[in-house]
């Protein structure tokens, strides 16, 4: 078939003509800097050329069009962030065109792609909202902030309500909107600690809630009473936690994504587990089909280690 | 060579495909009032400027009391005793009269901050020169008429206590009330010493106003002359190069008058007009007089449908017509020529050709399209015909001189095969040649059968072209007169509301 | 043939397509990807939805119109096309009223500008608003996917090899072209931005004209909207953010102005295609997402003053 | 005292004045929270910085120009002067380079549009690219923290109980509206974007002021931007996205247009409060997030829609 004699030519190319490509947007955010070291990371390690392509803002057009200069480049693997089943279509296109794809930070299970690397957006909220709950004696009133119409963050949000569902005792009064401007979320963030005085914690789904909510909540000089989980790790979030002001933050081992899904697209390219006698006409691809790089929670604890 | 306050020595300037001045020569007397005539597009405005520091010469030298003078900008010369009155109104519409006289003079108190009180009160003594109480210093000058806007722009000018002040077609939309308040104030400031350029295509003022005149033709110095020493014929003579017998024209002997073509029924509009009865008939040409302000551009914008009626009726041949827009009116064949062609007259970025164009692109179109070789043919032809001084159709009109811009416009209207042509101050800034072929123009009309309307503020002109005469006051239609019966006086009597009081 | 290149290079276009030009000569030294059959396509598809908006925007802005939601009907036609689809409307069907949602956000965006005279930036601004927080509202912030393989035919299947949209853009660009350059009906638009008043006057109806361009700009940025949701397989939330100042951008890059009065299709579209040509270009030179701000900043102000320059230059020429 | 009512009415800004009480005595009878010290403090500071901006915003409006770069200019600033104070500079020394590098943009920007005559839209907007990309470059994409805490004072600390930005645009807005209605050298800024040519030949150094109005800009972008990043306590790269918008929104809502030529510092002010106001009362009221934007646009559609009815029935009243 088309596939073995492609595995036969790559393997036969040297190492450094291999070429993996990560596709993404919102490349100005803070978040994608462990993506861009993740595949870097790699790249160094297994001596193959990496590239980061994308937009600077989420724009799925233009990262259509970036994932089409990508095949164009005929990459021996494409890494997509999948932010929206709109990119299903260029997925299949590479996939069809014989380039092997894996999803991570966001998954596209309706496409083809071979595998999926991450937390998913889901199992962050979860996993903030258990920490928040644990956080505030599990009742009380919570806010959520986030950017309405973005659907890794509106599944984040979807992931918070699913942990609160357990708590009976806390109630989520309203979601804001930031539109990811900190003076805005601040804004919004001070308007909602005096329509709810006994307010027990904010939770943040993007980068520039966490800073405006702790201005707001620093500013009322309400810190010990209204907890604030942030999302991921950026600097301004790390110093709030050493403040006090940020209770805690949801980060994931972005950089493991990129990194890992490099190594499963490398290793269908060049190595040959015998899971059969004949993976390639077994239908087996010998790559794990699903990696969880798990979440971690930074707090007052761990807070030190994560400072770039 | 000494006693002269300006001179101006070889000044030669070029645009791109004109050579607007050739070598001309101007001196100027201390005290004197000094008329530039020629031609439209002899150079009179670009030698203006050229003095006034907005043109650089491209040879040539000038000279203020003998000492040679270079200026990179208006401001200087201003610093050097030179203000003009541009051809062009150059105010700022949306800031009031006082800001417009006192641009960027504005009295100050403490820490720069403008003195408001002091700002109108001298804004108020400037106006009181020309009388005007219909003006008040803190009114926007967009909510003004073109001829109060004209009387500021000259306020401004002479309220920089110049030494020479230059006057580039002052008096072109002013009825003679207001040219006269403008020659008694011209007296008074020359009593004071103060010298003046004065540019016109009204040659009777320069008899009034003038001691002597510089002619120019075709950016050169033709020759000077003391006035008293030399007439009209003189004039005209040096100025287009051939005399000029009966500027006005004459009815063609056999052309009889016609049918009614336009009758308007009780038209008012509130705070403009009211009552306006009058028709008009196929051959016949109607003139308008009235004072400045007395609503005859209301009228004729409001029969266009360029503004609402609120009341009233209009009929074309008998048949009673419905114009909501200018469209309409276009469509029952009735032309309008704005009087402000910078305002909403013309478009000034755009080429000659395609101003002429304007108002009749469906007759360049087949199918869908327009095309182009039939609307250069038709640019080319109308140059011709109505005698605009330009290299090419494809430049841009606001790179033509004043009357020549004029004629465009007027061309563009008279080509439109109207049955009513109404046109609003037709000679706007016209050359006296010009003049007499733009009546000959409308005379042609006229014979042809289409019923002309004239709105004017040149009595002379109003009586010299008219077969009948309609004059305004405050809004309303005063009174009618034959041709024959028109005089000076009795239109002047009824426009001012002295006859209505015997 | 002499008379033909002067006029032509005394065009405001030639100077982008000379730009446009270098930097196609210079990319396919620079990468050997740049000029494979695969990436010109990619190109091209990329830079067809901007060209259909940009076809409508620059007839809009000639006529002295400006339209900041075309971003947001985008989105918001795609969204509501998709649920149409969903909702089990045939697909045709569903197309013509997302076309006839574009049509009448156009015009109520030309009412209020024109008939109630506020300022075309905040009027549109506000739709822009407006319009996305229908789309958040409508689709509850949810991508609508979902929507058959029918409808994915518009915007994924080809011709020649040619991808559909690519196909829309070119026949929008020529008979766009002809049409605002050559046929006396959108002629009129450049007489409304030239000076309205005098237009009025000409016997032009500027009312009309003006409602008209906007209905127009709404319909194109819904047919741009639809053809992208096609081409993506679902409707995006996000749809169009930002697409408003790009398609601007490129409008007035080829030669339209604020002003209005003047712009072209071709220079729209050369416009268009050198903002595309600036992002590829980065892409295959592997420049950093961080640095690609920054030099698609500084080849965008380079292009505009070499242009600049170009014209300069020519004006000189003509003085001497 | 008559005449300066009936002078207050017919001033554009007075509409706007009236529709922003509406909302308040609305808004106090709606949310109970909404008149209390805290909240409108709060309200007011969430404005502070778009009010600093919009007072260099409108006077460069009036004289006819426009910046989309300004939000760029803030990331900017704000970075540049946390990087400095980390590489150990003292906070003022800091500070004044911030500022210096803000007027430095805005000469920039000021030169190429009035020197080289390139659109003020293309220029601004490839600033906004630029100096994003460099704030991007300069960070690593990073927000810079650890600035220490006499650095906050500036954001945080408190004169009266009130926080200092209040005081900050307090100031900017008096003094702004002074100097541009009274100053006759601001004033000359009215007659540039009135009537260029007219300006020039009443002897304004046109470009010379032009130039000077884009650094003022830029400065006070700065400004903002310092003042913003010690409030947050730290320099956020994607600060002031989208702010350029939303200042130019409030500038034309108070009364300035992009023709240049009107517009004042208090209606600048009155435009931004107008906005914040919409955002808090959505807040405080509850309105659902996917409801926000669409009732963000359709607000201010209103505001504005009721401006103009206010408007036209004055006019209409002067000629009866
Ligand atoms: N900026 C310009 N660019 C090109 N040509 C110009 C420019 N200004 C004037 N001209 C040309 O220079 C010539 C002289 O024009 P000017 O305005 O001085 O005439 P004028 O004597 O004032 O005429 P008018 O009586 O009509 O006002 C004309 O042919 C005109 O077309
Ligand atoms: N745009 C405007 N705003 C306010 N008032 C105006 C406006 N245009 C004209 N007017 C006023 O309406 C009245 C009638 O003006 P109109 O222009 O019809 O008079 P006219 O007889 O044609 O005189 P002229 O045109 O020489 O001023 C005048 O008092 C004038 O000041
Ligand atoms: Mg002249
Ligand atoms: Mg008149």
């Amino acid at each position: 078939t088309t596939k073995e004699t492609k595995n036969d030519q790559v393997a036969a190319e040297k190492h450094d003509e291999q070429l993996y490509i990560e596709v993404s947007a919102l490349g100005n955010l803070d978040y994608f800097y462990d993506h861009k070291m993740g595949m870097e990371k790699v790249g160094e390690e297994l001596g193959v050329r990496t590239e980061y392509v994308g937009p600077a803002e989420y724009d799925m057009n233009a990262m259509v069009a970036a994932f089409e200069q990508a095949i164009s480049k005929k990459p021996n693997g494409i890494v997509v962030v999948g932010f929206e089943p709109s990119l299903n279509s260029i997925v299949n296109k590479a996939i069809a065109e014989g380039i092997p794809v894996v999803t991570v930070d966001a998954d596209l299970p309706e496409s083809n792609r071979l595998a999926f690397v991450g937390t998913g957006n889901i199992n962050a909220g979860i996993t903030g909202g258990n920490y928040l709950a644990e956080a505030i004696g599990e009742k009380g009133k919570v806010a959520i902030m986030t950017k309405p119409g973005q659907s890794n963050l509106e599944e984040r949000v979807k992931g918070y309500e699913t942990a609160f569902t357990n708590y009976p005792d806390i109630e989520v009064v309203q979601i804001v909107d930031t539109q990811s401007d900190p003076v805005v979320a601040a804004q919004a963030a001070s308007a909602l600690l005096q329509k709810y005085p006994d307010l027990k914690g904010i939770v943040c789904v993007e980068a520039a809630g966490g800073s405006g909510a702790a201005t707001a909540v620093r500013e009322a000089g309400v810190a010990d009473q209204v907890k604030i989980i942030a999302m991921d790790r950026g600097n301004e979030v790390l110093e709030a936690i050493e403040e006090g002001v940020i209770t805690a933050s949801v980060a994931q081992q972005t950089a493991l994504m990129p990194y890992y899904a490099v190594q499963i697209l490398y290793n269908l390219n060049n190595s040959n587990v015998q899971i059969t006698k004949d993976n390639a006409k077994a239908n087996v691809l010998g790559i794990p089909a699903n990696v969880d790089t798990g979440v971690i929670i930074v707090d007052q604890d761990n807070n030190e280690y994560f400072m770039r | 060579m000494a006693g002269y306050i300006l001179e101006v020595k070889d000044i030669e300037k070029n645009f791109p495909g004109v050579k607007a001045l050739n070598k001309v020569n101007l001196k100027l007397k201390k005290g004197e009032v000094h008329a530039l005539i020629g031609e439209n597009g002899a150079g009179k405005s670009t030698l203006m400027q050229t003095l006034c520091g907005i043109h650089k010469p491209c040879a040539g030298n000038i000279y203020i009391e003998d000492e040679q003078v270079t200026f990179q900008s208006a401001q200087e010369a201003n610093a050097q005793g030179i203000s003009i009155v541009y051809q062009e109104l150059s105010l700022v519409q949306n800031l009031t009269v006082a800001e417009n006289i006192f641009a960027n003079r504005q009295p100050v108190k403490k820490w720069n901050i403008i003195d408001r009180d002091q700002l109108h009160e001298d804004t108020r003594h400037m106006l009181q020169l020309f009388d005007v109480d219909n003006i008040k210093p803190d009114m926007l000058v967009k909510e003004l008429s073109v001829a109060n806007q004209q009387i500021i722009e000259i306020l401004k000018a002479m309220s920089l206590n110049p030494k020479i002040l230059i006057l580039d077609e002052p008096t072109s939309s002013l009825t003679e009330v207001e040219v006269n308040k403008l020659f008694e104030n011209i007296r008074k400031m020359k009593n004071m010493g103060i010298t003046f350029i004065y540019i016109s295509h009204h040659l009777q003022e320069i008899f009034q106003i003038a001691d002597r005149v510089t002619i120019l033709r075709d950016g050169q110095y033709v020759c000077d002359a003391q006035v008293k020493d030399i007439d009209e014929e003189y004039l005209v003579k040096n100025m287009v190069g051939r005399e000029i017998k009966n500027m006005y024209g004459q009815r063609t002997e056999n052309q009889g008058i016609g049918e009614t073509i336009l009758e308007v029924k009780q038209i008012s509009r509130k705070k403009m007009f009211k009552d306006i009865s009058f028709s008009v008939r196929a051959g016949e040409i109607v003139g308008f007089a009235g004072l400045v302000g007395a609503g005859r551009t209301e009228v004729g914008r409001g029969i266009f449908g360029a503004e609402p009626i609120e009341s009233g009726e209009i009929y074309i041949k008998g048949k009673k017509v419905n114009i909501r827009s200018p469209k309409d009116a276009i469509r029952q064949g009735i032309g309008y020529m704005s009087e402000d062609r910078k305002y909403d007259g013309l478009y000034l970025n755009f080429s000659i050709r395609d101003n002429f164009i304007a108002n009749k692109l469906e007759r360049f179109t087949r199918g869908l399209f327009l095309k182009d070789n039939k609307m250069e043919a038709y640019a080319k032809a109308s140059i011709e015909k109505f005698s605009v001084v330009t290299p090419d159709h494809t430049r841009a009109i606001a790179n033509l001189s004043g009357g020549n811009q004029q004629k465009v416009m007027l061309g563009e209207w008279c080509d439109i095969k109207p049955k009513v042509l109404i046109v609003d101050e037709p000679t706007r800034g016209v050359d006296i040649g010009a003049k007499t072929e733009i009546y000959q123009h409308l005379r042609n009309l006229a014979a042809e059968g289409v019923a002309v309307i004239v709105i004017s503020s040149d009595l002379m002109e109003v009586l010299g072209i008219s077969d009948r005469i309609m004059v305004m006051k405050s809004g309303e239609l005063v009174c009618e007169m034959d041709r024959h019966e028109a005089t000076e006086e009795n239109v002047i009597a009824y426009a001012t509301g002295i006859a209505l009081d015997e | 043939m002499m008379e033909w290149l002067r006029r032509m290079t005394k065009m405001r276009e030639f100077m982008i397509f000379m730009i446009v030009t270098t930097i196609f000569v210079v990319m396919s030294f620079a990468s050997p990807y740049f000029l494979s059959t695969a990436n010109i396509l990619a190109l091209l598809l990329g830079l067809s939805i901007e060209t259909m908006i940009a076809v409508a925007m620059v007839n809009l802005m000639v006529s002295g119109g400006f339209d900041m939601s075309v971003g947001s009907v985008v989105a918001f036609s795609g969204a509501a096309v998709g649920l149409l689809i969903r909702s089990g409307l045939p697909v045709m069907v569903a197309i013509l009223i997302g076309i006839m949602i574009g049509s009448a956000i156009g015009f109520i965006n030309g009412f209020i500008v024109s008939k109630l005279g506020i300022n075309p930036f905040v009027t549109t601004l506000a739709s822009l608003s407006i319009y996305r927080g229908l789309t958040l509202i409508l689709t509850k912030g949810q991508n609508v996917t979902g929507l058959g393989s029918t409808f994915k035919l518009i915007g994924q299947s080809k011709i020649l090899g040619i991808q559909m949209p690519i196909w829309y853009a070119v026949i929008f660009v020529i008979i766009g072209d002809i049409l605002l350059r050559k046929s006396r009906f959108f002629r009129q638009n450049y007489y409304i931005g030239g000076n309205e008043k005098a237009a009025k006057l000409s016997g032009i109806d500027v009312m009309k004209m003006k409602i008209l361009n906007y209905v127009l700009t709404g319909a194109f940025a819904a047919m741009a909207g639809i053809v992208m949701t096609s081409r993506l397989g679902a409707a995006s939330v996000t749809a169009g953010t930002g697409l408003e100042l790009r398609v601007i951008t490129a409008v007035i890059i080829g030669g339209a102005s604020l002003n209005g009065g003047e712009g072209t299709v071709t220079g729209a579209f050369l416009g268009s295609l050198l903002m595309a040509l600036i992002i590829n270009s980065l892409t295959l030179l592997g420049v950093d997402v961080y640095w690609q701000t920054f030099v698609i900043g500084a080849t965008l102000l380079l292009a505009v003053l070499i242009d600049q320059y170009g014209k300069i230059r020519k004006e000189r020429k003509a003085f001497a």
